[in-house]
């Protein structure tokens, strides 16, 4: 290089950088070979580029990341990895070693020893020769942290340890000075290695800094945490193929495709897509809404009831198990009786609701929630695996096993006794809460006589793969009554008039049956999951909030869900609340709207005015009545 | 990421599973016996114990059995002989 | 069955979506399979009676270990230690149910037809396993996973079961119905991303869905 | 000699001197023999109460323990995300009182701890979801809390790259906003209390690690630490993740379980988001720090679990949540991925008071959502330990609840069967 006219300066090192835009020049000293200071000298070289060069630093995040202890080898002036907590090991550069003998002979048995661990026989093999180096071939790094200038490190010129976030010699000192001592504190004082480097370049320099500041040796230092991932990740690929349509999966009935051929807008319930309404032609959704809740009331409606989720139980010990988690009387159900039924966390709050239907003295049918059918299954799995094992029951989930049709409205029982069955529909045979086998329109079913809507109703469960089928069978046979599918939302609205609760809009989670008034359905003389807390003193308040139904005073406005309820305009904050609304709906077949509530004394608060505080600022008065709008004595699901 | 070994299907994948807590937690026998404070310590006081943990876990994507596994919340390594 | 009743397959709105017969020379071709009647048997396997009357039954023996399945008449998984799932031929489930249920009276036992529930997918050919290991968190290896062998495991964000038949290797998997969309476009999609075409082909009768 | 006061002036003065006069933050003092109180957890809750209880009790003799280096445990791993709209009014109140001392924190610290008030947007994805955002944007109203809902149009004038497309698998049908929500520097918070409880007298003591907590009869005596025994009559503990093991050490049991919670930042970008995006059905939480970076929290990890990291399905989850919001982010990396451990109580709100051991006071149970409750929960713990009764806005907090059923239960008003 000399021959080529390069100069080379032994023993020296770069002590500043001279130039306003750019580089144009540097100032040279020489130095002692113990590092300890400069020795003078200085000569100034012009240039417009310095280029900088530093040693390797073993590659130790993973055994880091690993829970590997790391290690200061003076010797090599550089961290190393120590002890090992999982089964890894380090090989190589990784390891602090640098020659390629050393390289090639950790790696051959490193390697020989994972495939004996795998339970493979390795062959013998040799790895090729590196030629190896005399000793001493490579000297150790003389590390060079900083140069040794003779004024006070934050008088120097700059000398940058971190080259992205420009973190100099003098901000480490600074640092120390301020009390920022902890080599994490540094780092986060100064920015040191934050860049997208990940202190690759800079971290050893600035902790040996550190040390030099300190006066600590810089295994006393110690490093900053190795956070993964050793280089930057993409999040695209991190997230994978699991974005747009595969994000999570979109579960659809098996009427799906005939939901979507009649127009239905969705609503995304959990994962499913359940049909929210039918607008035909030029109808908004209050339009639509109010349609499909008058055909139910007034002759015949259908809807598709599939995501409900369903449990078979069967077993000896059946009766026992489901006592002991629903709170209703199940010994004293008869085969082929339905029971509504709820359970209750430990806590005592109502986790979720449903059917139970006796289909056999050993064998029921349960049906839960559509979001909480997973849960339901794993809550009774769980019980009867890890508390009850003692318990002869099976569990079999049947959600996807069949599709779930509901025909509601006076006309239903009509229609059904026009097609094809075995099934006796008639009042006397089939009273209200029963369920019946047999066959229909050709396909085997199940008919279960209860009502979501307080309309005379049947939900006909039937083969998946035949709903189709028995679906159309029912609109062309429904035709003479105005068979009107409906959706989701006119679901809410008929139940909503008849006071019945939706687990999850109507309760939240800090909701007992006490305070749904479901008091009926808890058995006194026996113990069930959550009976125990609903007599703790919180559980007993007068002032806990109850399922009332709400009336506008003379107005015709719809409430918002969600709308906090107090005693009486104004007041400063925070305002005292009485409760929220939990569902708001204009009742198409009553003319007005209604909704219900959760009000602290609810019950005892019926016939008062209270006030509905609206994000607006206004507050409308409102009437606490009871939760059932549409026909108390439910006499028509009765009929 | 955890390797679970499911006593009936063998090691799998940590996405398999759901995590059930804190094991060996009796339910009483008789809860209208016990005074809100016993009621309330089965309820809610939990161990969480800095190392070995007994904890359930359910093979939910698998065979839906539950069982019992120890574990260090430090190190998160099993125990190698629980069941 | 009356006239105008006919049975429609969980993939049939997503497979009038897919044109053609499916590639030439794929790496791993995806074949929706018709039906199949499912029974979920539950019981004592510790109890012989038990097991031999399922097996005389079902004249089929029933898989003894965990993770395995026999082929015979029908296809019996083992899903759990007291759990078996039962595939026949559409059709005749409500027969064989009848048949067990004749036999096992005054045993322990439940049995629940759940035909309808589950759709059966069969991927085959010699990259099938790569198309699987990019969403399955099963041990896929061939050490691992042999022919013969089931399992219950996750498919991406579903769950399924799987069963490798053959080592073409051709793997069985059965998901529940409201998921056999999300598998299959799933499915496809990890095909391409090995520049393999997996395209849904069904093979039921007449190669239509709708029947 | 007097307390420097950060200033302009004092940083042109200083940089004139070549920054050779600054003075420390805080002392490293050694620990003396006795204390009125000690506080054990070094994080920022703890030194908060240092402060507020020199502050706002005249209560001096105090020193903070910390195991490890102040600010390095939670309070150096979270997101940074302020708010106070919480639902139900108890924890409103906490945390609005929390978000009333942030807005004035920096000027009575004399630290700038970077409070950035960018608003926090809460994004609704199902009709429960805006049944909810109703009624909490009510609830907040009217607690004297600013909030509003707003429509997915509103969302995306303010936040350009969002996708706000209604055939996203999760469309984002409203939210509510937050605009005196944001962020601060986490660092900043810590330091700045430290420095300015260490100005009015406290000790602060790091590498510090509490091994025994020493009793007689009912009542504490002091602690045993890794640099010897140090009485005090009164003893807060406030240690996140590690309460259950401290209050282990005193006999008792606490209805909590330490689980890992996860959080990670992409490379530094030029600015693309001026505010804070959550949405918790989806389940991803973003910010940009003013360094450019993405700042990303994941959800937490089901297991119990000390071990300050996660499972990395759990990242994966938060990015494809983030992919969903923000289809744009797909290209950027991540830099940096750490975990916390989180505390959680049945109810996922906090447990701030006494103990059945006189003079032992816990401040733990913060679960995910500590960081922006620094100020207010040192502020009320402070209280709770001058008076030995908590201030009436902890006064819900109590380990009582649990037994009496009295829960505040953001939890279960969260996310509940549908």
């Amino acid at each position: 290089m000399r021959e080529a006219g390069v100069d080379i300066f032994h023993g020296c090192v770069v002590a500043g950088v001279s130039g306003r835009d750019g580089v144009r020049s540097v100032h040279v000293v020489s130095m002692s070979a113990g590092a300890g200071a400069v020795n003078g000298g200085v000569k100034t070289v012009h240039c417009d580029l310095l280029v900088m060069s530093g040693g390797w630093n073993p590659a130790v995040h993973l055994h880091s990341q690993a829970g590997g202890r790391i290690e200061w080898d003076d010797a090599r002036a550089c961290f190393v990895p120590g002890a090992v907590r999982q089964d890894h090991v380090s090989v190589g550069a990784c390891n602090g070693s640098f020659s390629l003998d050393a390289c090639l002979e950790e790696g051959k048995q490193a390697g020989l020893e994972a495939a004996r661990a795998c339970g493979f026989e390795p062959v013998p093999f040799s790895t090729p020769e590196a030629g190896r180096e005399p000793p001493g071939a490579e000297r150790p790094l003389q590390p060079l942290w900083s140069i040794p200038l003779p004024q006070s490190p934050l008088r120097h010129p700059k000398q940058f340890v971190d080259y992205q976030n420009d973190t100099t010699v003098a901000d480490v000192y600074q640092a120390v000075q301020e009390g920022y001592r902890n080599v994490e504190h540094v780092k986060r004082y100064t920015a040191l290695g934050f860049g997208t480097d990940q202190g690759k370049m800079g971290n050893i320099n600035g902790m040996a800094v550190l040390a030099e500041c300190l006066d600590k040796p810089v295994a006393e230092v110690g490093t900053t945490t190795f956070r993964p991932p050793y280089t930057g990740a993409g999040f695209g690929p991190c997230a994978g193929a699991a974005v747009g349509e595969l994000y999570d999966p979109v579960r659809k009935t098996a009427l799906h495709h005939w939901h979507e051929a009649a127009g239905a807008e969705f609503e995304v319930v959990g994962q499913w897509l359940r049909p929210w309404y039918y607008p035909r032609e030029g109808e908004g959704m209050h339009d639509a809404v109010a349609r499909e809740c008058l055909a139910a009331r007034r002759s015949l409606a259908i809807m598709d009831a599939s995501t409900l989720g369903k449990i078979e139980v069967h077993g000896p010990d059946a009766v026992t198990f489901l006592e002991r988690i629903y709170t209703h009387n199940v010994a004293g159900m008869k085969n082929g009786r339905c029971n509504y039924g709820i359970m209750l966390g430990e806590d005592g709050m109502v986790m979720d609701d449903g059917v139970m239907a006796r289909l056999g003295d050993r064998h029921f049918y349960l049906t839960t929630t559509t979001g909480g059918a997973a849960r339901v299954m794993g809550w009774l799995e769980q019980w009867l695996q890890t508390e009850w094992p003692d318990l002869n029951v099976y569990l079999t989930s049947v959600t996807e096993r069949w599709s779930t049709i509901v025909l509601a409205g006076p006309a239903a029982r009509k229609l059904l006794q026009g097609m094809d069955t075995d099934i006796d529909f008639g009042r006397k045979d089939f009273p209200f809460m029963t369920v019946r086998s047999g066959s229909l329109a050709g396909v085997p079913v199940r008919v279960f006589r209860v009502s979501f809507s307080g309309e005379l109703a049947f939900e006909i469960n039937v083969e998946s793969d035949l709903a189709p089928a028995l679906w159309q069978q029912f609109m062309a046979a429904g035709e003479q009554y105005g068979i009107t599918p409906y959706g989701t939302e006119t679901m809410h609205v008929l139940r909503a008039e008849k006071g019945f609760v939706i687990v999850g809009q109507d309760t939240d989670g800090s909701v007992t049956p006490l305070d749904l008034g479901m008091n009926r359905l808890l058995s006194k003389d026996r113990d069930y999951l959550g009976k125990r807390s609903l007599v703790r003193p919180d559980c007993q308040r007068p002032d806990r909030k109850q399922l009332v139904g709400l009336l506008c005073e003379g107005g015709r406005e719809s409430l918002p869900e969600g709308t906090q309820l107090v005693e009486r305009p104004g007041g400063a904050p925070p305002v005292p609340k009485l409760g929220h609304v939990t569902s708001s709906y204009h009742s198409p077949c009553l003319g007005h709207p209604i909704a219900l509530a959760l009000v602290s004394a609810g019950r005892a608060r019926k016939g008062d005015v209270i006030h509905a505080a609206l994000r607006d600022g206004r507050h409308v008065p409102i009437k606490v009545v009871s939760p059932v709008f549409y026909d108390p004595k439910g006499e028509r699901q009765h009929v | 990421m955890l390797l679970i070994n499911c006593p009936w299907c063998g090691p799998r994948d940590e996405s398999e599973f759901g995590y059930g807590g804190e094991a060996d937690i009796t339910r009483p026998a008789d809860p209208d016996a016990l005074t809100d404070e016993e009621w309330a310590d089965y309820l809610f006081m939990r161990k969480n114990p800095r190392g070995l943990h007994r904890e359930q876990w359910v093979h939910e994507h698998g065979c839906r059995r539950w069982f019992v596994l120890e574990r260090d919340t430090v190190t998160y390594r099993f125990s190698d002989d629980t069941t | 069955m009356s006239d105008g009743l006919y049975r429609r397959h969980a993939l049939a709105s997503f497979l009038e979506g897919e044109t053609g017969n499916g590639p030439e020379n794929t790496a791993a071709d995806l074949e929706v399979r018709p039906d199949y009647g499912y029974l979920n048997l539950r019981g004592e396997p510790n109890s012989e009676r038990f097991m031999q009357t399922v097996q005389k039954t079902l004249e089929q023996p029933l898989p003894a270990e965990a993770g395995a399945f026999t082929s015979g008449q029908h296809t019996i998984y083992r899903l759990g230690p007291d759990e078996w799932l039962v595939a026949s031929e559409l059709g005749t489930e409500n027969e064989t149910a009848g048949r067990l249920a004749e036999n096992l009276a005054g045993q322990c036992y439940s049995l629940v037809d759940v035909t309808g529930g589950q759709i059966m997918m069969r991927l085959r050919g010699p990259r099938a396993r790569e198309v699987l290991a990019r969403g399955c968190t099963l041990d896929l290896h061939p050490r691992a996973f042999k022919a013969g062998r089931c399992a219950q495991t996750t498919l991406a964000k579903t769950s399924m079961l799987i069963a490798l038949a053959d080592d073409a290797p051709t793997f069985d998997i059965i998901v529940r119905r409201s998921f056999a969309e999300y598998a299959a476009r799933w499915l496809r999609h990890s095909g391409a991303s090995i520049h393999s075409r997996v395209t849904p082909v069904f093979t039921g009768a007449g190669g239509n869905p709708v029947r | 000699m007097g307390r420097q006061r950060y200033s302009i002036f004092s940083l042109l003065r200083n940089a004139v001197s070549h920054n050779e006069n600054w003075q420390q933050a805080w002392r490293s003092p050694v620990p003396r023999k006795r204390y009125d109180v000690l506080i054990v957890g070094g994080g920022g809750h703890g030194l908060a109460t240092a402060y507020y209880l020199a502050k706002e009790h005249g209560i001096t003799n105090v020193a903070v323990l910390e195991k490890g280096w102040i600010g390095g445990g939670n309070t150096g791993r979270n997101t940074t995300i302020v708010r106070s709209n919480y639902l139900w009014t108890e924890a409103a109140l906490l945390y609005e009182k929390s978000l009333k001392l942030w807005e004035g924190l920096s000027r009575d610290l004399n630290y700038n701890v970077m409070f950035s008030q960018r608003g926090v947007y809460n994004l609704g994805h199902s009709l429960q979801d805006m049944r909810d955002i109703e009624r909490r944007v009510g609830a907040n109203r009217l607690d004297g809390i600013d909030a509003e809902v707003i429509t997915p149009e509103q969302i995306k004038a303010a936040i350009p790259m969002i996708n706000i497309s209604r055939r996203a698998r999760y469309p984002i049908l409203g939210g509510s906003l937050q605009r005196r929500g944001g962020i601060a520097r986490h660092d900043a918070v810590a330091w700045g209390f430290a420095r300015a409880a260490d100005a009015l007298g406290v000790d602060i003591i790091q590498q510090c690690e509490v091994t025994g907590i020493c009793r007689d009869g009912g009542r504490v005596t002091g602690v045993e630490t890794t640099r010897g025994r140090i009485e005090a009559d009164r003893i807060g503990v406030v240690v996140a993740g590690h309460a259950s093991v401290l209050a282990g050490m005193a006999g008792l049991r606490l209805p909590l379980e330490s689980h890992p919670l996860q959080a990670y930042v992409s490379e530094p970008l030029k600015p693309v988001l001026d505010t804070v995006v959550m949405s918790n059905a989806v389940h991803g939480y973003i910010s940009q720090s003013d360094k450019g970076e993405l700042v990303v929290g994941a959800g937490i990890d089901a297991y119990n679990g000390y071990g300050q990291r996660g499972s990395f399905h759990t990242i994966e989850h938060a990015m494809q949540a983030i992919i969903e919001l923000f289809p744009a982010f797909s290209r950027v990396r991540m830099l940096r991925q750490w975990g916390g451990i989180v505390d959680v109580s049945p109810d996922a709100c906090p447990i701030i008071g006494r103990t059945p051991v006189q003079g032992l006071y816990f401040n733990c149970g913060w679960g995910t959502g500590g960081f922006k409750a620094t100020p207010g929960s040192g502020w009320a713990f402070a209280h709770t330990i001058a008076r030995d009764e908590p201030h009436e806005l902890n006064a819900p907090f109590s380990l009582e609840r649990f037994t009496t059923g009295a829960l505040i239960d953001e939890h279960g008003a969260a996310a509940v069967a549908h």
